[in-house]
């Protein structure tokens, strides 16, 4: 399962040149307003014609500027949840939803309507028609529609953007379900780190028509170099952990290479697999072992690199037994610590600051 | 009522609405047919299409008539085939006022037709088709009902044109009681005469009668249809 | 205000051919040139009834004539027959009918049967002239019956001599004059005059007529104007 | 091609683009209006109205012109209140022939417009309202751009139904040379005669050509309306 | 300057009934997706009639179903931001733009097109039409005519959902100061709390069509009732500050009730009074007073109330010196640190964790 883009194309002044490759899971497309985000998701469900490239989806050429005639929309399968909803006005929410359920591929897992509009919250409204619907609500029934469609691939544009941080604490489990038992890869355009954070498993950063960096979620998110273009507040490593145990006060117990993390519950049985993300600005960093905080964990660790901010910050990245961690401090207390790369510090990482939106299954 | 107007007069408004109404009914999948590929295709004869379509209204009747009557005719080539392939007479039948009258009210109703088409968004349509619909399905279940407000607005202008068609249909098909004798002819026929503004007036208030009455259905169906379009 | 306009004359439309050559006649001999509005005799009496700027009217019948007359819209005095006219049977080339003996359609001339499973194009016969002459001619010969559910009615005698001159047709009763200058189509025979009422077109000249129309009507009825007329199939001598 | 046609007919076509012009042009304002009003008012005399506006296509065009000749003659209250007061009389002139093809080219106008408005977004209206625009200036600004392409097909029709209007055209202001001798008009005193067939099938090309012109014309504009509509 | 609504309105079978006060400043209204929020701004816009009610701006009578009839939106000068850009499709960018500012009111203040376009990143478009732009480019261009038609008051419904983080820090400040300098009141609808909390000097907390809660920003946003409503992630207390003096190393040291705090140069003089946003889970609790640490701000305060959340965290709220602070920490670190209410604590935040965002002039 995966995707390979390797295309360019010129609108107006605006030039797309982007290749990149999404493997199974969720591949976040990541850039700011104008970046080619929209373009890119274009291309690959079929609506714009690219200049020239080839996508190809499990080896399935979707499209080639050289061999010939691309494959048309409707045959390629691929869900696609708009930027704006684009649901049909004509028909109730009901028909909205069902619309692409008869041309569900033969064999592929057909989710039930029912389920979905209980998880998305649409089911007092299905008789209803789109045009009485309020912008969330329109979007929870785009998605719903894509999903329904049973696709190979889901494209989504900002599918969440329009939602309260309540529908979206819904909406998102359901999306790693999708990632990760019907094995169907999903290319995921967000301005939200927090959901990039949690849903990718690969990250493509693009600017001004470029891909500036793609790889796996835990590598581009804690580049020191992209801290810049991510944006300060967002920059944070992904870790890999396993459940080592539930503990009865609702605590779950992390081995990460560096140590172990206590998390809230995430439901998950011991020994399974899991990512973590902590957020640069969720660490403290401290000369010596501190005791009597509120704070669970804490990790030692030795630090690699110091970057310069903008402003009285700087990033400092850390090794902790293997493993990358971020932390953001101000120059002021980098010089108070002595911090300075081969120094040993002590990261202090509130649990409940791992959010449980920031918590994926990896 | 039935003392108003004579046995004549009223076989003369049963074979207009015939007439209108089977000239509507058929040239609607033809005038969509026109209609897309004009607002949608790009094939090298698309303005010969259009110039074509056009030629009824700027054409005088009679000449659509005499055109009609030199294609269709007996003894005309396209006639003469349709009458051996399929048995199917036109001069002087009621089915050729069908065609004259369907004829001359095809600009109409693709020109309503195709502006319906143009203001359906091109991204709804995207849209049915990114989840899976083939290029059919999307036509018919997003693009028409789209389009109905068009689509009736096409179809009541085209009733209403052949309801008074005259011109071309009485040139094709001639003026036979009780096959072609719509009531333009009717009312045309009073009117040659001195003293005949009577009749002829009674029959001008059966066709606006009837016309009207098409008009105040139309004007419902597609205001339902506008709301469903708006999405309400 | 209507001195500076041309002389108007309202003229029935079948007359056009012949009333073009004859006002270009007029014309040329140095006379100011008139205009000519052709349309149906009935649509021409109705406008002069609502006051058309006409100052000559001529008529294909003499009902509509009559009309304005009654209504007092035309100078009596003015009003004369300018022209008579006959009707003809005609076929289609390629019709195979049997020719009439000396011309002349008779009763024992069984049109049904010339036309064979075709239909008999003629004027509307409850409403243009050239059609009530016919069904009064078929009825006189005693064929009315049978013919009636056979007949193609067009709305002027063109259209029905366009009809067989097409083939659509076999055969078609029109005027003398519209026969004549139709090469497609041959005449079988003439309907005898007494078969229907006299073929007349009467002109007369409007109340308020402008001077120069006076003149110009006398000039249709003089040889040179006669000449032209009877080359078109037009008789001119309304009393035979 | 001034040997191929005579002067008569030289004069019958310009009268004829005139005419189409002036009936075109003047009917576009109204044709808005009424379409805005059947589209979007809630007045209690909206069905009757439209009703009014569907006459021309029902009846047929002698009877409309009959009536026009009944109201707007010489003879007539409103001719004559007309001609009183304006000075301006329309029975048998070319002015007349204006109105009789603006009034039969009105519904299919009308049509095109009112279509147009429905599928204009009302919210973008909503938009410029909160924008501090007056409803006037909402009008001119947003509405009017956005119905362009409607506005463009009403007006080709009203044109291409105005090259080629006879029936009402020859009942209200008969057919004479040089003031109300149409290219119809022409062509249909061509077509009672025998003979006439040659010239008139010339004028009916030059009236094909003419009108297919402006419909070249208009479909460019129309792209163009389209494009913009589109926001491209 | 203020916005009085008060109002009832039936949409199919949803109630709108609310009546709530915007003062100066900014009235954020804050509600799940589908809670009523766009139908109050369409009525306050007078885009939609409500049934009976009253909306006043000023003591101007904008709406009142008792006597007689509303006035027309175009004489509202309300500069509405709608959830969907709206933009005019057949007019260019710049066209866009100025649309509304021939009928700006005489005498108010008129921003410059350029210096708009310039601040929201948009002077490369300014000839482009709508249809060509991408998402957050369409709002972008949105935001700009709303604030160029020289408003009474902005109404601004999601408008920066579309946008990315860098975008978002571009435009906010601009609105602060919309805010603070052109004593425009601002309506403002999103599920943001950053934004909320950044912008928002009041807030009104919407579901299904009612108000839950409405009342100055600080007090609405820390009371502990609303944080399941509002999501246990946006919990926190907005707490008045005063500069004290800029430092060399790019940081302004603040006072605030309980003591002095240290945040990253806001631009502003000393004595400036601002308001300052500390999240809940941005806080660590210490039994005592905790040394080497690279956190600057430490607080001390007494524990006044407890409140257990679903899942093992519970909220703290604390006096600091007379300022509510909000702490979220585990059930188990509570215990261990022996938090009840009457305990004295020492509150760790970490300078930088009171992000750029967060920090809003008051
Ligand atoms: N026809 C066109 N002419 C010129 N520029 C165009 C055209 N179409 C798109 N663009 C530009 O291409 C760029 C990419 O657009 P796209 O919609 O892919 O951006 P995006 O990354 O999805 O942005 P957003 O996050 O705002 O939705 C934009 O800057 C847009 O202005
Ligand atoms: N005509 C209608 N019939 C029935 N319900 C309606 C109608 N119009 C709106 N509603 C309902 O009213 C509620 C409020 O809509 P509104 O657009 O104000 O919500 P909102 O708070 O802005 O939501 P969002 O954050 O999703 O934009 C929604 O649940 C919507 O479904
Ligand atoms: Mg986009
Ligand atoms: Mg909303």
């Amino acid at each position: 399962m995966s995707l390979s883009v390797d295309i360019a194309h010129r609108l107006g002044s605006f030039d797309l040149n982007v290749a990149f490759e999404a493997p199974a899971g969720v591949t976040a497309l990541f850039g700011r307003s104008g970046s080619g985000k929209t373009s890119v998701v274009n291309a690959v469900a079929g609506l714009m014609r690219p200049t020239s490239g080839r996508i190809a989806l499990n080896g399935d050429v979707l499209f080639d500027a050289k061999t010939g005639p691309e494959q048309p929309p409707h045959r390629r399968h691929l869900g696609y949840v708009f930027q704006e909803a684009r649901l049909f006005p004509h028909l109730s929410v009901r028909k909205n939803l069902a619309y692409g359920q008869r041309f569900a591929r033969p064999g592929a897992e057909r989710p039930d309507l029912k389920t979905i509009a209980d998880l998305l919250d649409i089911t007092p409204l299905l008789d209803r028609r789109p045009g009485t619907l309020s912008g969330g609500e329109r979007q929870r029934v785009a998605i719903g529609r894509a999903l329904l469609s049973a696709p190979r691939m889901l494209l989504m544009d900002e599918p969440l953007s329009a939602l309260d941080a309540a529908r979206k604490a819904d909406i998102l489990p359901y999306l790693e379900a999708v990632r990760d038992s019907a094995g169907i890869p999903i290319l995921y355009v967000s301005h939200n780190m927090t959901e990039v954070a949690r849903l990718a498993t690969t990250v493509v950063i693009m600017d001004a028509g470029r891909v500036v960096k793609a790889g796996p979620a835990e590598e581009v998110l804690s580049d020191l170099d992209l801290v810049p273009m991510l944006g300060v507040r967002d920059a944070g490593a992904l870790l890999q952990a396993t459940v080592l145990r539930d503990h009865d006060d609702g605590m779950t117990e992390l081995s990460i290479a560096g140590g172990t993390l206590f998390l809230p519950d995430m439901g998950l049985g011991p020994g399974s697999r899991t990512r973590v993300r902590i957020m640069a600005h969720d660490v403290i960093l401290a000369d010596h072992r501190p005791e009597g905080l509120s704070a669970l964990n804490i990790l030692h660790g030795r630090v690699i690199a110091l970057r310069d901010g903008r402003g009285p910050g700087v990033i400092v990245r850390l090794d902790c037994g293997g493993d990358t961690l971020l932390a953001r401090i101000t120059r002021r207390s980098a010089q108070a610590l002595d911090i300075a790369p081969g120094r040993e510090v002590w990261a202090v990482v509130k649990s409940v600051s791992v959010a449980r939106t920031d918590i994926g299954a990896g | 009522m039935s003392g108003w107007l004579g046995p004549a007069e009223w076989q003369a408004v049963a074979l207009s609405l015939k007439v209108a109404f089977w000239a509507t009914l058929l040239s609607l999948p033809l005038g969509v047919l026109t209609a897309l590929a004009l607002a949608r295709g790009r094939f090298p004869g698309r303005q010969v299409l259009n110039a074509l379509v056009h030629l009824p209204l700027i054409m005088p009747p009679v000449v659509t008539g005499y055109l009609l009557l030199l294609t269709f005719g007996r003894r005309a080539p396209v006639g003469e085939w349709l009458a051996e392939t399929f048995g199917l007479v036109l001069a002087f039948r009621w089915t050729g006022a069908v065609l004259a009258a369907g004829i001359m009210a095809f600009p109409l109703m693709v020109r309503a037709i195709r502006l319906a088409i143009e203001a359906v968004d091109p991204r709804l349509e995207q849209a049915a088709a990114t989840l899976g619909a083939p290029r059919a399905w999307v036509f018919l279940t997003v693009t028409l009902p789209l389009m109905a407000p068009g689509l009736i607005a096409g179809a009541v202008l085209a009733f209403a044109k052949a309801m008074g068609e005259f011109g071309a249909t009485i040139t094709f098909v001639s003026n036979i009681p009780g096959e072609t004798r719509t009531l333009p002819s009717a009312i045309y026929s009073f009117l040659q005469v001195p003293g005949g503004d009577g009749p002829a007036l009674r029959l001008v208030a059966v066709s606006i009668f009837v016309s009207l009455l098409a008009l105040a259905l139309s004007e419902l169906l597609a205001h339902r249809a506008a709301k469903r379009v708006a999405g309400r | 205000g209507k001195a500076q306009e041309p002389v108007t004359v309202f003229a029935a439309a079948s007359m056009k051919t012949a009333l073009d050559e004859v006002a270009a006649l007029w014309a040329r001999d140095g006379n100011p040139p008139v205009r000519i509005a052709y349309a149906g005799s009935s649509l021409l009496a109705r406008q002069i009834d609502q006051g058309a700027p006409a100052d000559l009217f001529i008529s294909a019948n003499p009902d509509w004539m009559d009309w304005l007359q009654d209504a007092g819209m035309i100078r009596e005095s003015s009003r004369r027959t300018l022209l008579t006219n006959a009707l003809v049977l005609i076929a289609a080339p390629q019709t195979i009918a049997p020719g009439t003996t000396d011309g002349t359609v008779t009763a024992g001339y069984d049109i049904a049967a010339a036309l064979g499973d075709g239909r008999l194009a003629v004027a509307l016969v409850e409403a243009v002239p050239a059609g009530l002459y016919a069904k009064a001619s078929l009825q006189a010969l005693e064929q009315w019956d049978v013919l009636q559910p056979r007949l193609a009615e067009t709305d002027n005698v063109r259209a029905a001599l366009r009809l067989v001159a097409s083939g659509e047709a076999p055969l078609g009763i029109v005027y003398r004059s519209d026969a004549i200058a139709e090469p497609a189509v041959r005449v079988l025979g003439t309907f005898p005059a007494d078969s229907h009422p006299p073929i007349l077109y009467p002109a007369a000249l409007l109340p308020d007529a402008q001077a120069g129309a006076a003149p110009f009507l006398d000039f249709l009825s003089t040889p040179e104007a006669k000449a032209v007329f009877e080359t078109q199939g037009f008789g001119t001598d309304p009393h035979p």
